[in-house]
């Protein structure tokens, strides 16, 4: 895309990037909170459009829309007031953590903007779906298959936990069988 | 118009929200978010460099992927830990969740 | 040859074993073995007379050049022969002296073990045989001075004779070292090392004759050794031991030619006229006799000084038989009187006019009256120190002197006295041997010529001038005591104590010795003691103190204080692990941080 | 990719939505006329907007224009013709999928913004089909665009000019029409959105210009599925006399009466048999059909 047409779509997807992405935590009502999730990653997808390659922006997409919805979903089931109604104040600490959260942004900012990075001009296309598959089946196989391999660990292991019974089929303690 | 450190600024005041969550929030699954965020930033640093620091490094382009990855599963092991928990004491609430105290 | 070198040393021995497991026979057995043992130095005088030399030995060390042995020359044969027959007509004396004794047989198996062991001196090849047998010798006497158990004074007198020689001996010990040093080899016969060495092989060896024959100012003992029984003065006071020390001279001739000689010369002199005057000064016989000896001895050192081995050992021999037949016949009188002191011999010899005639024969020949065997020695050592004014000055007047001190007990012997003398046990024997000897010293006289070819040396000459002389000497000396019926008291006083040699060793070294020591005692007590070894002490002792209260508050309160600082600090530590997740992740977040920083300082230094 | 191709798109969308409208009531065996349904368009925008009662008021309002978005972004990747290929992207099917992902927080959000627990419960029901269906759906976009070895739609078209992929890979197809159908909400699969079930479903709320919003966005969903089917299985607009185009509009009206015929013939499948039926038959099918895929491709596609 044209450095016009990337700056167009880079800042106002940024703004509303970074203000989403902070009111999820100030919302009360956890759906709300969910879905501003899925609106500002969703928006990352377009920044990732407009920046490099169009096939991770896509992905980007595609990924986060399911997962913020089961995200969305898990916060209503387990939040004591998901939907925000009874003013409950789910945060500690706030003004520490602020403090500390906007201490490193600003330091990582100033480590972005101090450093000299190499500024080599955009001289082909960004890598494309072709590339990126033959790095993924190419020089990466390796780590890709272990990822791959990682995530069915992790799946199969989340399912044994989520099962009702735990890892042992124990019948819960108190809970229904 | 648009420079690397730009999108690295992006990215870190997303990770400065990222982690205002991460560390403000008491609930377990708003902490997850959090880090959802903050891998997000990461997601967008490289996008970044991608684009104005090595354009044809391919392997950049797969780190993304596994960061991909990486959040959804992320995502899975918590919510299937959260679920463990919350069968055991109903509740996800972190701060009453100390049992590790030392 | 060999064999008869060993056999004159083993010979003794083997008697004296026999004698001591004899019991009750044991001073018969002793007198046959003494007089077997006398046999083979004979035949060897004869082969040494004959021309013959040989020596028969056992290398020791054989890289280092030290061997020990017997040797057959003219000296060693001349004063083996001496040794022996004296030793013999001794031990036939001691078998009638020691009649009455219930431990004769240790005495007479003493006596012929110390005979063994001077046989093995006189016949020694090198100084190392020498060494071993002056050693035995120098032990074997302190044993046999200290046999009378009953006499309180013996074992102190034995110990004095015993360190006084032993003193003496560590100059022979370093002339040895001296020689070995410088000549690499301690045969007899070697030149003297020159420099340092030599002086130090010179001087040891007349200090140790000095001591050995009770030269002045080392010749206390002599006296104090008259404790011993009176053969044992005999054989060793008169003939052998003390003549060990003149035989040192003699044989070493080579080695002390220079001023070494001079010095023995001259301590020879001095004592001669020293051992006079104690002699006159004494109130006991034997010790008169023994005063006489370190005289004699005296003279003997002069002569081998001047007139030359020959000279020296013509004289020797000579003394041997008279001194010996003096000290029998002592032994006789005090068998007689029960003691030995003037007083109590006083007319002794009227009681026994034949014990009487035998001292008066010894007594003529010690005191050089023609036609007997001392005087001929005397008057060649008399004519050989006419060279040296100052020597025949001294000579002359230690001849005097010996005819003074020989008259006045002769005198005391022989004027009537009140007590009464019982007779001896035993008395045959004992006058037949103080006969034998003195025969010997009426013979003697004669030896002069072949002793002379015999040690292939110059031969003694008297000149009538020396004899006349030394016959003026004996008159003057005799007349002298006649005429002065007493001897002025303060001059016999000091005579008595020994010319107070005693005391001018007491006073120059053993008082410096131990002021020496006293001091340093006291020093030691108020420096080391109070300063040194007290004052640790007590530093030690404020030392601990500090470090204990320093222990308590500072230590002590550091550990507890460190406890509890651990204490407070685990706790902080546990209040982090709070179980409260997000406190975790902002810990983590200042790790990754710092980390950052780390990287980012590691990428900008 | 031209400057007119939005409006294009556009264009397709409003036409082709009438024409599904026009389907439906041919299905339904109701004369076929375009005015009537305009009019009854038109009076249902007319009725007054009702607030939702629940405390997210603005997620309420938002769900519409997000789902027709969806549907819209959708329909613009849908080959028609060699000369209009919509818009055209190297990974137009991976958006495709996209877009239609984001039908379901569209749906969540209309139903949590609802308020009344049914048509909360109506959401959520639609999150757990979409999520049972969601799958095979992408998975076999995979599959089909193996032999391409490409995700752009029209290269699919044209690997497809020999054998139309139904014929090669047929299990595909089979496991493409019903998520298709759940994804359009079409009966028998639109349990969550159903006027009967869940009084009213997800979209029980909605009156006036959001119920307007939600029926466009519907049909125009429908018409995208359709012409993708077409695209990705019956090879496009290759055909034998007709002009491409002629054959792309024939074979996407065919897939979509066959679409909305089905729904009125056969009942509703209870939920949780639907979901266990997807879960554990259809997405291991879908592995299936990717390991057929890759094997037909490594043996008759690669040169």
């Amino acid at each position: 895309m044209s450095s016009l047409g990337t700056a167009l779509v880079f800042w106002p997807s940024a703004a509303i990037m970074l203000v989403t992405g902070l009111y999820v935590f100030r919302t009360a009502s956890m759906a709300r909170a969910g879905l501003l999730l899925l609106a500002s990653l969703g928006v990352e997808g377009l920044i990732f459009l407009a920046l490099a390659s169009e096939f991770l922006g896509v992905l980007q997409l595609l990924m986060m829309s399911g997962e913020m919805v089961i995200m969305t979903f898990f916060m209503v089931m387990f939040m004591p007031d998901p939907g925000g109604l009874m003013g409950m104040d789910m945060t500690h600490e706030k003004r520490r953590s602020a403090a500390l959260a906007v201490a490193v942004a600003v330091g990582l900012a100033v480590v972005a903007v101090v450093t000299d990075w190499p500024a080599q001009t955009l001289n082909g296309e960004a890598p494309d779906v072709r590339q990126i598959g033959f790095e993924v089946m190419g020089r990466s196989m390796f780590s890709f298959l272990f990822a791959g391999i990682t995530i069915l660990f992790a799946m199969v292991g989340g399912t044994l936990l989520a099962k009702h019974g735990g890892r042992l089929g124990l019948p819960a303690p108190g809970g229904d069988r | 118009m648009i420079s690397l450190p730009v999108v690295l600024g992006v990215g870190a005041v997303m990770f400065g929200i990222g982690l205002y969550g991460v560390l403000g929030q008491t609930n377990a699954i708003m902490v997850m978010m959090g880090v959802e965020l903050m891998l997000g930033a990461s997601m967008l640093n490289l996008i970044g460099f991608m684009r104005y620091a090595w354009p044809d490094a391919a392997s950049g382009a797969f780190f993304v992927l596994i960061v991909m990855t990486l959040m959804a599963l992320e995502a899975a092991v918590g919510f299937a830990l959260v679920i463990s928990v919350f069968r055991n004491r109903r509740t996800a609430e972190l701060d009453d969740l100390t049992d590790l105290k030392g | 040859m060999a064999v008869l070198l060993w056999l004159s040393v083993g010979l003794p021995a083997l008697a004296a074993l026999a004698a001591r497991s004899a019991g009750s026979r044991a001073r018969g057995v002793a007198v046959g073995g003494a007089l077997l043992a006398a046999l083979p130095p004979w035949a060897l005088l004869v082969a040494a007379a004959a021309g013959e030399r040989a020596t028969s030995g056992v290398a020791w060390l054989p890289a280092d050049g030290l061997d020990v042995g017997l040797r057959l020359d003219g000296l060693s044969a001349a004063m083996s022969a001496t040794v022996g027959t004296v030793g013999a007509v001794v031990l036939a004396y001691s078998a009638g002296y020691f009649a009455r004794e219930p431990r004769a047989p240790s005495a007479v198996a003493g006596l012929l073990t110390f005979l063994a062991a001077m046989q093995g001196l006189v016949l020694a090849d090198g100084y190392l045989s020498l060494l071993v047998g002056w050693e035995l010798v120098g032990v074997l006497s302190m044993r046999l001075i200290a046999f009378n158990r009953a006499d309180t004074a013996a074992p102190a007198a034995a110990v004095r004779a015993f360190l006084t020689t032993r003193a003496a001996d560590v100059g022979l010990y370093v002339a040895l070292f001296a020689l070995y040093a410088g000549a690499g080899s301690v045969a007899f016969g070697g030149a003297r090392p020159d420099g340092a060495l030599g002086a130090l092989v010179g001087l040891g060896l007349v200090v140790a004759a000095m001591g050995k024959s009770a030269q002045a100012p080392l010749q206390t003992w002599l006296s104090g050794a008259m404790a011993g029984p009176t053969p044992v003065s005999a054989l060793l006071h008169s003939a052998t031991m003390v003549a060990a020390g003149v035989y040192l001279l003699v044989r070493s001739d080579g080695l002390l030619t220079g001023w070494p000689m001079e010095v023995a010369g001259w301590v020879g002199a001095v004592t001669a006229v020293l051992g006079a005057i104690i002699a006159l000064g004494q109130d006991d016989l034997k010790r008169v006799l023994a005063g006489s000896t370190s005289s004699q001895l005296g003279l003997m050192f002069v002569g081998a000084a001047v007139g030359g081995p020959a000279v020296a050992t013509f004289h020797l021999i000579a003394h041997a038989a008279g001194k010996a037949t003096l000290f029998l016949a002592a032994g006789v009188f005090q068998h007689e009187r029960g003691s030995t002191s003037l007083g109590a011999l006083r007319g002794a010899g009227r009681a026994d006019p034949t014990t009487m005639a035998l001292w008066t024969v010894g007594a003529l020949s010690i005191a050089a009256v023609p036609p007997l065997a001392a005087f001929w020695s005397k008057d060649a050592i008399v004519a050989a120190s006419e060279g040296q004014a100052g020597w025949l000055v001294l000579v002359l007047l230690a001849g005097a002197g010996a005819a003074a001190y020989l008259l006045r007990p002769t005198l005391v012997l022989w004027r009537p006295g009140a007590q009464e003398s019982q007779p001896a046990p035993g008395r045959r024997p004992m006058l037949l041997a103080a006969a034998a000897l003195a025969g010997a010293s009426l013979v003697l006289g004669l030896l002069a010529m072949p002793l002379a070819d015999l040690l292939d040396a110059p031969t003694p000459k008297a000149t009538p001038v020396s004899a006349g002389l030394s016959v003026a000497m004996v008159l003057l000396g005799a007349g002298s005591l006649l005429v002065a019926k007493r001897v002025p008291d303060r001059v016999a006083e000091v005579a008595r104590r020994q010319l107070l040699v005693d005391e001018g060793l007491r006073a120059f070294v053993q008082a410096p010795f131990f002021l020496a020591a006293r001091e340093l005692a006291r020093l030691d007590d108020r420096v080391l003691d109070d300063g040194a070894i007290d004052g640790t002490g007590r530093g030690t002792l404020r030392l601990a103190r500090i470090s204990r209260r320093a222990e308590e508050s500072g230590v002590d309160a550091g550990v507890d204080g460190l406890a509890h600082l651990l204490g407070r600090g685990s706790d902080l530590n546990r209040r982090v692990q709070s179980g409260r997740l997000y406190e975790y992740l902002r810990d983590t977040v200042f790790g990754a941080v710092a980390v950052g920083l780390v990287i980012a300082l590691a990428a900008v230094l | 990719m031209s400057a007119a191709t939005p409006f294009a798109v556009l264009a397709v969308a409003l036409g082709g939505a009438l024409v599904v409208a026009c389907l439906e009531q041919a299905v339904a065996g109701a004369t076929v006329s375009p005015r009537v349904l305009l009019r009854r368009a038109w009076r249902q925008v007319d009725q007054p907007l009702t607030t939702a009662r629940g405390h997210d008021a603005w997620l309420y309002h938002l769900a519409p224009p997000l789902l027709l978005l969806a549907a819209v972004v959708a329909l613009a990747m849908v080959p028609w013709a060699p000369g209009f290929r919509g818009v055209e992207l190297s990974t137009g099917v991976i958006l495709f999928a996209a877009a239609i992902a984001y039908v379901t927080p569209a749906v969540l959000m209309a139903g949590w913004g609802g308020g009344r627990p049914l048509v909360v419960l109506g959401g959520f029901r639609f999150v757990a089909l979409m999520l049972a269906f969601a799958m095979p759906l992408a998975m076999v976009i995979t599959a089909v665009a193996a032999p391409a070895e490409s995700l752009r739609p029209a290269a699919i078209v044209d690997v497809q000019r020999a054998v139309p992929t139904a014929l090669v890979q047929p299990l595909a197809l089979l496991l493409w029409i019903p998520s298709a159908m759940t994804v359009a909400m079409l009966p028998p699969f639109d349990l969550a959105t159903a006027r009967e079930e869940l009084g009213g479903g997800a979209f029980g709320q909605y009156t006036g210009v959001h119920a307007g919003m939600v029926a466009l966005a519907q049909r125009i969903l429908v018409l995208a599925l359709a012409g993708m089917t077409a695209a990705l299985f019956l090879s496009g607009w290759h055909g034998p006399l007709l002009p491409p185009a002629v054959w792309m509009a024939l074979k996407t009206l065919a897939v979509a009466t066959l679409m909305l015929w089905a729904g009125r013939r056969s009942p509703r499948v209870e939920l949780d048999r639907l979901l266990s039926l997807a879960w554990k038959l259809a997405i291991p099918a879908a592995i299936g059909a990717i390991a057929w895929a890759g094997l037909v491709t490594l043996l008759f596609y690669v040169p």
